[in-house]
């Protein structure tokens, strides 16, 4: 029996599920505690489970991550909380230069099963407050990195993250944690998903639209606009950047012969490259266009709403590009 | 945190307008924040608003002792001294408003007010992240022989980055003229200094960078500005660098977002008794350096400057779309 | 007149004529001065110019670089050493939230022009201090990325970057230093290059090879090898990765028709993946075979001679890579 | 650094093996840092190679003060800290040559030394990151009660990074107990202390941070490891960390690449006065715990063990380049 729930909720429900069932798995971050989590996931944790395990820290993010690997290689299940990804770029020595490292530096000795929270997004939060780095982190060997759309997969990300043996960034989206969908009921059991795979969320015939995180919906929502005019998208949301699953990507384009990504990042050298670059390796001869990507202006982001709204793709800019890759028609190869 | 200011009037030597002036500014920049308030309410401003109700006298206290080549430059709650150091407040809020008459044209928003022209470097929002900015701009003035001493301004949570530690530790062997001032709130967001800094006194940690400090009411708008005036002459005097801790608190949420779960009214009633506006003017008044009739008549002045800003910052225009990819880089294409 | 010299004395010279020229270019990094630089870039400097423009710092990467920001705010030209690009991950949240973002943030009021120079690498020195993350910097807007392979860039960028307004994360490669190449007599007067634009440094009509820093001269050996069997292979030199010149590769696939790019950093999200994505919108029609991507093994960094050796891209993998796109023959799009 | 540890010999009711099991630890670590230096220069060793030598007295007082449950988490100067715990030298010099026979199986190579059988949680060549980490297996150990102490090697470079601030705050605010040992070596690589460092005095680092410190003499291995007695007890009795300055001086260059041109040849010949192994035969020779031909034997056996070690390194294979992929994560593929 699934019910509708709240992405926050579903992440309260991941959190609160594998701190019963283990103990040593804590809660440690900026405001997570006394104040209830900068988005609120946290609320109530703090009187629930204590001081112990609910731990608030200092404005210290290179400290904090630091010493949540610490806690992990010692045999804990730290999830910490990073505020933003903006701030992640504080600890990211920790999180490349150690986390992504032990394991294979110690020769398989020593693990870091530290799962790290932090919310992309924006909202008229200025040039600093407004970037999302998945990119970065999918570049690195060593992380796991997902970028859970649905409510399903942030409970059943979170609770297999926390019960890996690898460093996850886990990567949320200010602009999710109301959004509602389907999730298993508890009582079903642990909603345990494998921290891999892309999905393909809608099928269609003549064009792949791929994308993640809040993405994803873009992709939706230009799907059924290009229904209306008798376009037939297929779309896929990645879920997981770090391993990448460009076979399901490739299974789609052989169907549909064109591709579209999308992503809130910068589009130079974001994760919609990668899938360019790989797909056109894999799937050349079945490509009937270009593969189009649908990314942010290269531009920081400003704080005015009017500005703001150019920055980031839209809806209708993931349409254009549809059916841009749609409309041309092929010259014979130079 | 009971002023005694007062006593301070003969000895500062400060003439009426110049305290007037002080009252001035605080209750302006209350204005102000109320204002932001009610317009974020309505929708009107959007993002992160953090105001400066309550704190107002360390502000107004140390930018009344910078001289104009002095540098400013704080973290992101910077209204109070943008306004202090004499953005207009129509600039001000067009900036809230996201509008091109913004202080800087809507690019930055409430966080990241600034304006070069008056030494004020501007509002950042990583935190700690400005320590080291501070300690570049105090190298340049100490490089180019300028006599300026920069302001850094930023919270109690802000001194448990490491950003703090290797600023901090670079400005003393350096002997950088940079007052870093430490507005202790007890609180960085909703979490009280106690449970994240292991010394709760923030001059404690200036010993280990050797750097001189002192601790000062923030509530007092003469001891803040006397505390400063002294920093600033430590700084001028090539003696490296100097810690100000101001003792304050924040009257209103650390956001428009915040619960405020973490504090009691109570205690929140108990700080406001130590409302740096009411105290000052009680001070002013029973030293008889002004009249009741004054500081309405003051009070009314900044009410219609705040409505007039606000009435502004409705009818300016947005920033022009085509300028959206101005300011990327200074220089533009290739550099040659 | 030109002259052979080093890359590492390429280097030196720019240093030296700009802080001749500018009073305000100064020093400042770890070791650069008593110890004369980890990669003996600024030998001599210290004693030479005093202790006022060549600065030893602390270890505090995110301290200095931030206190270089400031400094160039403030009307300075300070050109700061990171011993490695490893460690620049510890200043990170500088160099991409506050460097790349203040003249945007502040309407063009304030600028940043510090030049951040650092050096990637590797050579048996393990997991932390052999990696390049060139690919994320040039993610970046408002930053200027550049990587210079030859002598002459390398002093031709550096004293244009020291003038100019912008923030430039200025990657050398510690295996380039005893490098030498022609570069024009300081006699003729400044050699002052625009930090843009990729240059074909061999022309060739089979296969393009793409590359930048220490892969140009895989790419160089790739070449000469292929040409011994009869290939004519154009290589590029991409000395840019921020803005990054798609039209210059875009012009020699018209003319070759297949396209191989070769880097140092682990492949997926590599630069490479941005040049395929962007040549394949660009020259779709000319691409007679996928566009192949040779890059590091995505594996951390082992110590061992032996592992190290199949981490990194050689001329053999890049020959292979090339001969690859040439042997395949077309099937018709499905 | 005149050492006074004769006098002790009593009070640290010592017995003659452990005596001269310190002095043989000692010797085994010279005479393997010397070899390795041999190796490195005939190319059987690449990379960065930081030797210990000079320092011994440090790493093996503190860590015969340890228990066995203790751990130990090291900068990249490592060496004779594995060896001190008990890493075989076989396997340390197998790890320099690269080869599968190393004690991480030739991945890390001379800075990443590690060894979880023994607590040894390895050696890290990011200045000031290990401290993060060492904080974190101290809240593990605090966590689940554990009565372990972690005992944290860095220099006197790596104070100066926002790492120890973070980390040292965070350890104090949550009670942690870790030991943050500094070894004060006077040269962060090429740089003094004095030119990098606010203050000379490391221990008084602590005072920002609440935390108790002492200065010890690093020549004096029994100076040492009494210190590091107090400081464990300190930190098992629940009274949070403890920074422990240890004074020393490094004998060779900070790596195989170094110059030196920072410093003078006479400078270092009058630390070499101070050379720990020397010093501490002579306090065991005039207070007659043992003979001189007792400790030729000595020399002679780790002379011979770390001949060994090398013949050892040198036959052993190479990693086998199958391998190369194992250990990028721990779990394999799909997590379920
Ligand atoms: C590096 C970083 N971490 C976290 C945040 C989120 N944040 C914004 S303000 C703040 C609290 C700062 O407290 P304090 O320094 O005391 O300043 P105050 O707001 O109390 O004046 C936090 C945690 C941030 N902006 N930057
Ligand atoms: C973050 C970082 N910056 C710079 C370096 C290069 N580096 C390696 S060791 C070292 C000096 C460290 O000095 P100290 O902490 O005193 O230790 P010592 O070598 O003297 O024992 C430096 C700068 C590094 N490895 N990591
Ligand atoms: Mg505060
Ligand atoms: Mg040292």
């Amino acid at each position: 029996m699934a019910r509708e729930i709240s992405y926050r909720d579903a992440l309260r429900e991941a959190l609160r599920e594998e701190m019963d069932r283990d103990e040593r798995v804590f809660l440690m971050g900026e405001d997570i505690g006394a104040y209830g989590g900068s988005y609120v996931v946290t609320n109530g944790f703090l009187e629930e489970y204590g001081r112990k395990r609910v731990r608030d820290t200092p404005i210290s993010e290179l400290g904090i991550v630091g010493a949540a690997v610490g806690a992990a290689m010692g045999g804990l299940r730290p999830i910490v909380e990073l505020m933003t990804i903006n701030f992640s770029l504080l600890a990211i020595d920790q999180i490349v230069n150690h986390a992504a490292k032990l394991h294979y530096m110690f020769a398989g000795t020593i693990s870091a099963p530290v799962v790290i929270r932090t919310a992309s997004g924006w909202g008229q939060l200025g040039p600093t407050h407004s970037q999302t780095f998945e990119g970065w982190y999918a570049h690195v060997p060593g992380l796991r990195v997902v970028m859970p759309a649905t409510p399903r997969d942030a409970k059943g990300f979170l609770k297999t993250a926390s019960r890996g043996n690898d460093p996850v960034m886990f990567i949320e989206h200010s602009l999710l944690y109301r959004n509602r969908g389907e999730v298993e009921d508890p009582e079903d059991g642990d909603l345990l998903l494998p921290l891999e795979g892309a999905e393909v969320r809608r099928e269609g015939t003549d064009v792949t639209l791929v994308s993640w995180s809040r993405g994803y919906y873009l992709a939706m929502g230009a799907a059924e606009e290009l229904a209306k005019e008798g376009i037939s998208a297929e779309v896929i949301d990645m879920r997981v950047l770090r391993p990448l699953d460009i076979a399901t990507v490739v299974e789609s384009v052989k169907k549909t012969n064109h591709l579209v990504t999308v992503e809130e990042s910068w589009r130079s050298l974001g994760v919609g490259a990668e899938i360019a670059a790989a797909v056109q390796e894999e799937a050349f001869d079945y490509l009937d266009a270009p593969i189009a990507r649908v990314g942010s202006l290269e531009i920081p982001v400003p704080y005015a709403r009017n500005l703001e709204r150019l920055i980031f793709p839209d809806r209708d800019k993931v349409v254009e590009a549809a059916k841009g890759v749609l409309a041309r028609n092929l010259v014979p190869a130079g | 945190m009971t002023s005694s200011g007062g006593s301070r009037i003969k000895e500062l030597a400060l003439e009426k307008d110049d305290l007037i002036d002080l009252y001035r500014q605080m209750a302006l920049i209350r204005a102000f924040e109320e204002h932001a308030e009610e317009q974020y309410a309505r929708g009107r401003i959007a993002g992160f608003l953090h105001v400066y109700i309550g704190e107002e006298a360390t502000g107004v206290g140390v930018v009344s002792a910078m001289q104009e080549r002095d540098h400013l430059i704080t973290h992101y709650r910077d209204h109070g001294y943008a306004l202090a150091r004499g953005v207009t407040p129509e600039a001000a809020m067009a900036e809230l408003f996201g509008k091109a008459t913004g202080v800087v044209h809507g690019r930055g928003g409430s966080m990241h007010f600034s304006d070069v022209t008056k030494n004020f470097w501007g509002g950042y929002a990583i935190v700690g992240g400005l320590i080291p900015l501070a300690a570049g701009l105090a190298l340049a003035s100490q490089y180019q022989e300028q006599d300026a001493v920069v302001v850094c301004v930023f919270g109690d949570g802000a001194t448990n980055t490491g950003a703090f530690h290797e600023a901090a530790n670079l400005a003393s062997v350096w002997k950088l003229p940079v007052i870093f001032l430490v507005e202790n709130n007890l609180y960085g967001m909703g979490t009280a200094v106690e449970y994240v800094s292991a010394v709760n006194d923030m001059s404690r940690k200036a010993i280990a960078y050797d750097i001189a400090s002192a601790r000062v009411d923030g509530q007092d708008v003469l001891a803040v500005r006397e505390a400063a005036q002294a920093a600033l002459e430590h700084c001028r005097s090539g003696n490296g660098p100097f810690l100000l801790e101001s003792l304050t608190y924040r009257f209103r949420g650390h956001s428009m977002a915040d619960p405020e779960a973490y504090r009691s009214k109570e205690e929140v009633n108990r700080y406001r008794k130590d409302d740096p506006i009411p105290l000052f003017r009680n001070k002013l008044l029973s030293d008889g350096v002004a009249t009741q009739e004054e500081f309405d008549q003051i009070d009314a002045e900044v009410l219609k400057q705040v409505e007039q800003a606000v009435e502004f910052a409705e009818q300016s225009p947005v920033p022009d779309p085509s300028t959206i990819a101005d300011f990327i880089l200074a220089d533009s294409g290739a550099v040659h």
